[in-house]
């Protein structure tokens, strides 16, 4: 992530231990993937007790963008900044493949890169990535336009609720997804899908420069 | 105040109504291992632990304590504690 | 000598076997070790052992460590060359890929412990080999797994895949290393012994890699990493005892894998080798605290004083014994500069990981331990390693079999038929189901997955470099004739990397074989490692690390020897690698060798006409040598526009495989002399690359110029796979026959890791 | 012969000595959310079958079964069979 981000826009991204109490000034917050803490007890509920994470929600509120993959998506879930939780998948196995995802709301500067509905590659790489919030929330979800991104085309890969890859809290500054669109950057990955979406949250898309 | 030493069960089973693809895979493979009659299976989790608290209801406290801040996600599962010694 | 007696005294209440526990002949031969030893033992020891003393002259004896089997061959193979700057002996080979750069790599058997618990075995497995490439100082780029299973059919093989599958990726994925590549393979002769075959390559800068040798005298040696309990004592010792039904009773020596703490043990390794503390380090493998610390003693002429009372343990009152030979997972030993001492302990506190001096380097070459206020051991330290025993084992040479003529192998009813059950049967079908679970794109810099002939990632902080991994060998041939089988090992790794456009620098063997004292397994593993020395030699890949197991053997019956090459390569520029699936409609296809011949211990012979026999397939190495730099260069030179090798089950797989990848048809003329040879036949040496329409009669006259044998057999078009009226297939036909075994197969009954 | 329903709890926990990294991690962590007196944690899993059987005693041989071929992976876990209704 830390070298995706630096493709991108060509600044190497700050770094917060998970003990630190402050964060630095920053224009976006990401939570990367990996297994945080080994993923023992549950996905991201370790991490999402992590101190630096208090800082996390504090900017949060105050309109901070915040993007979380994967372990990131999931820790915050654990730490409440994201309705819902993350189950481990369908078919029990942990699942690296590329799927396609839909936009599902392209009004928000994470996904204004996107067309609405339009269908793009992505990989995912994870085991616990089977989206479940009950149905009430899973509503509020719908009704509030907070989900960002829908597996399309079948490519479900772990049964998650309403195909949902990816929401937005109910202000639209954090976003989580567990597909990886950091690994969709440069042709050598075989596609550049992911790019927008960090150029979008970056304020870097060409539409908003001008 | 001194303190005694508590050993505690906590269960954390997921809420009704919560998918448990887990236990499924498991009624499925129980079914295909040729055991009859399982209507169903649901997986949870248990924690051993061991500590030290004043009174046994400090103890069940501090457990359930535990069990809001980070043994179970209350989003989906719930929770019980029981001490035994 | 400071006279050592074992006190009687020295009993302690707590302790479960005191290191007074008398040494009958009974104990000396469960630890593996037979008179004439126990004699050189007594003779070294100056005295009888003590029962901890015992402990650790067997670990250091036995196979896995000693190779007192092997090591006489080993040294035979070639090891150097101009890129190799670590050959055999330390923890991983070390080679140049220029720039500084090194990629530091090794495979690593983990077959028993998998077999009893296969989640965990493969998990450690994997967990292990990690370490032996980052103890160097090298970060984990890459990781690969050859896995051998009982037939299909057999009670245990599912559970064991299903098992095996998800420790690998349950350890490599939390640990963040990208699998890029392996092996799945089914056959009878390992239904009670199953290979798990774990390599991995790390990255570092020339001037930063780190080994074991200690040096300088009064220096503190510390504990790094997990903490000490009972798991895996005796596992080195197991691992090298042939399995009998009562496996069971050895249970609890399995050791649990620790991923999280792995992944800090490394963040915390490299900041501290690069912090200046570190003179020598070496991880915990196998036999734990004893063979690194004899290791790093010795290397460097120097004794080790340990007190154990300092060790971290999570287990009540472990005895002497037991701390010598866990085999405890994530744990280091380093012997560091003083001064240094309160930076690295802040280092390992941050990491949240145990950090504790337990001994220092002296001068008198001993390996003396306490415990509880007593010397539990004393010995020589040199001699613990340097006076192993080395047989010379006696060996027969393999028995040859006759070549057999095409004409002699009954042809198919029907061709089309043929090839999509080779397609869709268990060897050859696609292993989708498994590197699907294995993390194959983190870090960013995967150029080439799974399914191709080998992976290939970035070398990370440089614009064009990458480096391809293959690991390869074929067991039934190596059966058939040790020494060509172990040829072909290395000629088809050699040739995997090829087919992307990497130069091959070196490999890693892990030699799996059976009992080295019966004279016929003793005769296969000479022969292998000569083939296996032939062919590096020739293809200039030196052997610059490697692993043997031996005794895999169930009830008498040996697996199949099983060699595995574990081949690196080096893409100069990236943008003009091959691949498999990159052929385009209208290119044309060239077959670089000549027609296939050779039906023997084919997958032809085995799928369709039910046999496995005859003489392997012969490997002309100068012919290898020749078409593999033609080949390389055409990639070099961006004429391929696809390109793969031709391997298990000849052209027509070969073909085939290349049409599932890219989603095209062929249409294909070949001439042949025996249909069936021709398309099925398994000559070594043969590769197809697919030629852009344009550059067609440029690449022809080049091959005419450079000599190699080639043919112009088609060209990409439509959405069948089409050869003369033999084969007329179409191309989602096949598809979904060869995407389809494995699923099926692995949701058949009694997966019992549902419940993981 | 008329089958009747049994509600189970099966309880998996590692044997003793066999590591725990989750449960080492829960530690940690609770230790630093603030909590004290924590001496040990161990994770297990539950897992609550439903089932019929002819009797009580078909209903616990056939658990055990279930412990023994699927639920528990013996050479590392100890497991408890436990009727509730
Ligand atoms: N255990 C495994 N893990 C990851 N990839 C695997 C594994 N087994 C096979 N593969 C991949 O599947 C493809 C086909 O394997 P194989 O038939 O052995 O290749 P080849 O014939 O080129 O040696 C290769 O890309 C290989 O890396
Ligand atoms: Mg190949």
């Amino acid at each position: 992530m830390i070298a995706a981000i630096s493709k991108i826009c060509g600044v190497t991204p700050l770094l917060a231990w998970h003990t630190d109490s402050t964060l630095p000034d920053s224009d976006l917050i990401i939570i990367p993937g990996g297994f945080s803490h080994g993923d023992y007890l549950r996905s991201g509920a370790i991490a999402a007790r992590a101190a630096v994470m208090d800082s996390v929600r504090e900017v949060a509120e105050k309109g901070v963008r915040i993007l979380g993959v994967c372990n990131g998506f999931q820790t915050l879930t654990e730490a409440g900044l994201l309705p819902g939780a993350l189950m481990r998948n369908a078919g029990i196995k942990f699942v690296c493949k590329e799927v396609k995802l839909s936009i599902a709301n392209n009004r928000n500067p994470f996904t204004q890169g996107y067309q609405l509905n339009e269908v793009i590659r992505c990989p995912v790489a994870h085991h616990d990535g089977n989206y479940f919030a009950d149905a009430k929330t899973l509503q509020q979800i719908e009704d509030n336009e907070q989900v960002a991104f829908r597996y399309a085309d079948g490519t479900n890969p772990n049964g998650s609720a309403n195909d949902i890859a990816g929401i937005f809290n109910t202000k639209g500054n954090v976003l989580g997804m567990m597909p990886h669109p950091e690994n969709l950057i440069e042709p050598a990955h075989g596609g550049i899908d992911g790019r927008r979406l960090f150029e979008g949250a970056l304020n870097l898309l060409k539409a908003e420069l001008a | 105040m001194s303190n005694k030493t508590f050993n505690a069960q906590v269960r954390v089973t997921l809420k009704n109504g919560v998918l448990d693809p887990q236990g499924k895979a498991i009624e499925g493979a129980l079914g295909s291992l040729g055991f009859e009659g399982v209507n169903q299976v649901r997986q949870g989790k248990t924690f051993d632990v061991q500590l030290e608290a004043s009174s046994k209801k400090a103890a069940e406290d501090q457990l359930a304590n535990m069990c809001e801040k980070l043994l179970a996600n209350t989003v989906i599962e719930d929770y019980a504690v029981s001490i035994s010694t | 000598m400071p006279g050592l007696v074992a006190p009687a005294h020295a009993k302690k209440k707590n302790m479960t076997v005191n290191n007074t526990h008398p040494i009958t002949p009974q104990l000396i031969a469960d630890h593996g070790i037979n008179d004439e030893e126990y004699a050189r033992i007594v003779e070294l020891t100056e005295r009888e052992p003590t029962y901890t003393e015992l402990g650790i002259w067997s670990a250091m004896w036995n196979e896995h460590c000693s190779y007192k089997s092997s090591k006489k061959w080993l040294k035979t193979l070639p090891t150097e060359g101009p890129r190799v700057v670590y050959g055999p002996g330390e923890n991983a080979g070390v080679v140049d890929i220029g720039d500084d750069d090194v990629v530091v790599f090794k495979m690593e058997s983990h077959n028993h412990p998998s077999y009893i618990e296969p989640y965990q075995g493969a998990a450690t497995g994997v967990g292990g080999i990690l370490r032996d490439v980052f103890t160097m100082g090298a970060r984990p780029i890459a990781a690969m797994n050859a896995l051998r299973f009982g037939e299909p059919d057999h009670a245990k093989t599912r559970h064991l895949v299903s098992g095996v599958v998800s420790g690998v990726g349950g350890y490599g994925n939390s640990f963040g290393v990208p699998t890029v590549g392996g092996e799945v393979e089914f056959h009878p002769r390992y239904n009670g012994n199953i290979l798990v075959n774990a390599f991995a390559a790390g990255l570092a800068k020339r001037d930063a890699i780190y080994v074991s040798k200690a040096e300088g005298v009064g220096l503190p040696v510390v504990y790094l990493g997990a903490k000490t309990g009972r798991d895996g004592v005796g596992g080195a010792t197991m691992a090298s005892a042939e399995f009998d039904d009562s496996i069971d009773e050895k249970r609890p020596t399995v050791q649990v894998g620790d991923p999280f703490t792995e992944k800090c043990l490394l963040e915390a390794c490299l900041e501290l080798m690069a912090s200046g503390a570190v003179i020598a380090i070496q991880d915990m493998g196998a036999a734990g605290l004893t063979c690194s610390a004899v290791e790093m003693g010795a290397r460097g002429d120097l004794g080790i004083r340990l007190n154990l009372d300092d060790v971290p343990v999570r287990e009540d009152n472990m005895t002497a014994y037991e701390m010598m030979l866990s085999e405890s997972q994530e744990r280091m030993l380093m012997v560091l500069r003083p001064e240094k001492e309160g930076e690295a302990k802040a280092i390992f506190t941050k990491w949240g990981l145990d950090f504790a001096i337990v001994g220092e380097t002296t001068d008198d070459l001993r390996f003396s331990i306490h415990h509880q206020g007593e010397e539990v051991a004393n010995l020589p330290i040199k001699e613990l390693g340097d006076e192993a025993p080395e047989y010379d084992r006696p060996w027969i040479e393999p028995g040859v079999h006759n070549d057999q003529e095409p004409h002699l192998f009954a042809p198919p009813h029907d061709f089309n038929v043929a090839l999509i059950k080779m397609i869709g049967s268990p060897d050859l079908c696609s292993r989708r189901w498994v590197w699907e679970q294995y993390d194959t794109l983190i870090q960013g810099n995967s150029l080439q997955l799974p399914g191709g002939d080998a992976g290939v990632v970035r070398v990370e902080g440089h614009p064009t470099k990458g480096l391809a991994f293959s690991s390869d060998v074929t067991p039934r041939y190596v059966e058939a004739d040790p020494f060509e089988g172990g040829k072909q090992a290395v000629a088809e790794c050699y040739r995997n990397l090829i087919a992307t456009g990497a130069e091959p620098l070196a490999a890693t063997d892990n030699l799996n074989f059976g009992n080295p004292e019966k004279p016929e397994i003793m005769g296969q593993l000479v022969a292998a490692i000569r083939g296996i020395g032939e062919a590096c030699s020739a293809l200039n890949m030196p052997i610059v690390s490697g692993n043997v197991s031996l005794y895999n053997e169930t009830n008498g019956e040996a697996i199949l020897p099983t060699p595995t090459i574990g081949g690196v390569g080096l893409i100069d520029e990236t943008d003009k690698m091959a691949r498999i699936d990159t052929a385009d409609e209208g290119d044309v296809l060239f077959l670089i060798g000549t027609e296939g011949t050779h039906l023997s211990q084919s997958i032809y012979q085995r799928e369709i006409l039910g046999e496995e026999s005859g003489p392997a397939p012969t490997v002309d190495l100068i012919m290898e040598k020749a078409r593999g730099e033609f080949v390389l260069a055409a990639i070099r030179s961006e004429y391929a526009s696809a390109c793969h090798d031709i391997s298990d089950g000849g052209l027509a797989v070969a073909l085939a495989e290349m049409c599932m990848a890219s989603g095209y048809g062929m249409a294909c003329e070949i001439d042949v002399t025996y249909p069936h040879s021709a398309l099925f036949g398994e000559d070594q040496a043969r590769y197809i690359v697919a030629v852009d329409d344009q550059w067609a009669d440029m690449f022809a006259a080049n091959s005419e110029g450079s000599g190699v044998s080639f043919a112009r057999i088609g060209s990409v078009a439509g959405d069948r796979l089409i050869i003369n009226d033999l084969i007329d297939i179409s191309v989602d036909d096949m598809k979904s026959c060869h995407e389809s075994w494995f699923p099926t197969y692995m949701a058949g009954p009694a997966v019992a890791e549902a419940a993981e």
